[in-house]
Formats: structure tokens, C-alpha cells, sequence
């Protein structure tokens, strides 16, 4: 299936890009789903201190992503 | 919307009255204000400016869980978080965040646990630009 | 006096931005503020306006000494203290303190130091107008 | 010797007045001096919660009063 993916911060910088699309195996959970972004995007350099959003609210690792979620990639938040 | 919520994501300047009025209120005897500011140093460092990004939408409804909760967990009467984004130099303001309660006490306790979680959970972040460089703020532990 | 203090004692109108303004500092990251409003109603008593009065000279010289407290006690850049006397309706402003500082904890601890301190020591009372009375506000134990 | 002394808040409206004069004895403590006014003032009614300031700043039981010392009888305030 085709999922979204946002990125924000350093993720951004890291990736490129901003906005980009993956496919994913279905039952596909949070902390497999940061497994296969690391193993497959050599750009991220082996950064993995992020957390996941799935449609806007902080995903747990064993969170299963299912069709048309968007996902965005939340490194270290530092507002106020 | 909790009609004793003020949110607010923006990329105009933000004013300290706005948050002020919208939490005033006749049955409270004390407002708290927390605003930050932006520095003109950072671990020794001098810092001309700052640029701030968010995840719009998900900081908005970081920001009213936050609301909600210091509604839930403190005798509070209003409150308001509101954020700035974009570039930002010294003395500008990211953050205000202000609550009215009968009571001083909890408004202080109110203020500073919002601002204390906005700083944990709100998905925006801050670019540090110096003269020679500039750093995504906590990304590296 | 202390350039990083501003003290006032005063019968116009209190205004939020005098206090900020004068706290405001590119060294500081967080200012707190707090607020004192009159409110609506005291122990279920509806409450029309309050009558502020003061031993001016004498009051002046106790908020410095909280404000020169808080300077020395906390990691704090600057500190405003104002209060107005006369009559105030309800929700207008009786006192004001600002805060700024490099960090915000500090910056908080400083506001709600003063504040406290303020009502224990400095000369300054209210009586309560109610519809059917008038009291002054702590003068029986 | 002649004293000043200042009322305020509730003690302006016991005593009816904001500021008089007392002929004091020399040497006279705050604490007797509290004392002296409770005995001299009826309309204090044995009003004696409050403290003495002596020229703008608190004074504890055992400062001796002075010529020309400014007194002030102050009420538990109420500020804020």
C-alpha cells in the first residue's frame, strides 16, 4: 500500500524533502516501519531519534499503520 | 472549540493583549503570563535569529490537549497558548501563554505546566542561526 | 535606585505593557508575568469595587526590598513591581509584577515570590465594597 | 516629648482620625508604647492587631522610640 510520509525539522534537511511516498507491506507496525526507513534511506544516516505520528497523533511502536494514514516523521520538538 | 481556549499558530507577531484579554475575566483574581523571548545568546554562543517550523495541524491539537488537561488538573478559569512561527530576532516572541484563575495559585501552576509540556509535546521546532552556522535546537541528544 | 528594578505606586490605571516593556531584555529567554484583578465576589459576597489605599513612602521602600530579595535570590535580569490605589472595579488591576530572566524556572519562582512576599509585608490595604457594606479585607484574625 | 503618629485602614475609621500627636515618656519602648495606646484610646475598643512602623520601616517590640521618630500604626495589610 502507498503511504504518505511528512517530515519536519532536521528530518527534512536529512531526507530532502519535506512530502514523499513509500510502499508498505500491510500490518506493518511503528517500530518496523522506522526499521525499514533507516535500512532503506541512507540519507537519514543512521538517525533514529524520532517519533511517528500517524494522522496527526503520536504513534506508539506497536501501532499497526493501515491505508491512506499519513505519517510524519517528529524529531526532538523544540518550540517556545 | 472550548469556548475557554485561545490557540493560536501563526506567522504574525504575537501580542501580549490578545492572549491578556481573552483570559480576563470577572471572576478571577489573578492572571498569569508566561512569554518567551528570544535570546540573544545560547551556550555562549550569540544567536541573531531564530527560525521556527511546526506541523500546523498536530501542534494545534497538541495545544488544546494541553488546554484541556490544565483545565482538568487546575482550578482555572481560561487559558491561552499561542505560538509564533517563522524567523524570529532577539527580544521577538514565540510563545505567550496566560490563564485566569479565582485563585493566584493556580494560575501559576497552570502557566508553567503548560509551557513545561508545550516544550515536550508540541511538534514545532526551532533553527538557531549564528554568525557562522546554524543548528536544529534538541535534535541531537 | 537599582536600574534593573522599576517600582510604582500609582492612582491612573496600571498598564500591562509598562511593566513588560520595562523587563523585556535581549539577554532573557522567559518573562512571568502576574496579573491581580479584582474579582466578582469574595467567600459568595457579589463585590462592586475595591477601595485601595496605602503608606505610600513606606510601601515603595518594601517593594524594593522584595524586589532587591528577589534579584539576589533568584537567577533573575529585571523585576517590575507596580500597584495602583484608589477604587477598582471589577476586573481592573490592582498590582503588576514582571519578571525576566535567562531561564524561565527562575523567572516564575522570582514572580510568585513577590507576590506572596508583597502581601505579607507591604502597607497597603483594600476594603471590599458589597452591596449592603463595606470591610476591610484581613483587619480581624 | 511630642510624637507624630499615622493611621491607616482599619485604624483610621476605629480612631477617626489618620494622623495625631502623643506625649510620650523618653525611653518608651514599642511594645509599651502599644500598650499606652491601647489603655489612652477607647475607640480602639482593644484593637491590637497591628504593628508599628517607626519612620517607614517595622519595628519590633524592644526598638525604643525617639524624638521626632515618625510613627505608624499598621493593620495587617491587604495589597494585591
Amino acid at each position: 500500500m502507498e503511504i504518505t510520509i511528512l517530515t519536519f525539522g532536521i528530518l527534512s534537511d536529512l531526507l530532502e524533502k519535506e512530502e514523499f511516498q513509500v510502499q508498505l507491506t500491510p500490518e506493518m507496525n511503528v517500530l518496523n516501519f522506522k526499521q525499514y526507513l533507516l535500512e532503506n534511506f541512507s540519507k537519514l544516516n543512521g538517525y533514529s531519534n524520532f517519533s511517528v505520528a500517524i494522522n496527526e497523533t503520536y504513534a506508539s511502536d506497536d501501532t499497526i499503520i493501515k491505508e491512506k494514514d499519513i505519517i510524519a516523521l517528529i524529531p526532538p520538538v523544540s518550540g517556545g | 472549540m472550548n469556548e475557554r481556549i485561545s490557540i493560536k499558530v501563526t506567522s504574525c507577531p504575537l501580542k501580549l493583549e490578545d492572549a491578556y484579554n481573552f483570559v480576563e475575566d470577572p471572576s478571577c483574581g489573578g492572571i498569569s503570563v508566561f512569554v518567551g523571548t528570544v535570546r540573544n545568546e545560547t551556550q555562549g554562543k550569540k544567536v541573531l535569529r531564530l527560525d521556527f517550523s511546526a506541523y500546523e495541524p498536530m501542534a494545534i491539537k497538541e495545544m488544546e490537549k494541553i488546554a484541556e488537561e490544565a483545565l482538568a488538573k487546575f482550578s482555572i478559569t481560561k487559558i491561552a497558548i499561542h505560538h509564533a512561527i517563522g524567523i524570529l530576532s532577539v527580544t521577538e516572541i514565540p510563545v505567550i501563554i496566560a490563564v485566569a484563575s479565582p485563585h493566584r495559585k493556580d494560575a501559576f501552576k497552570a502557566c508553567e505546566f503548560a509551557i513545561d509540556t508545550l516544550k515536550e509535546t508540541v511538534p514545532i521546532w526551532k533553527k538557531e542561526h549564528f554568525e557562522c552556522g546554524e543548528v536544529w535546537v534538541n535534535a541531537h541528544p
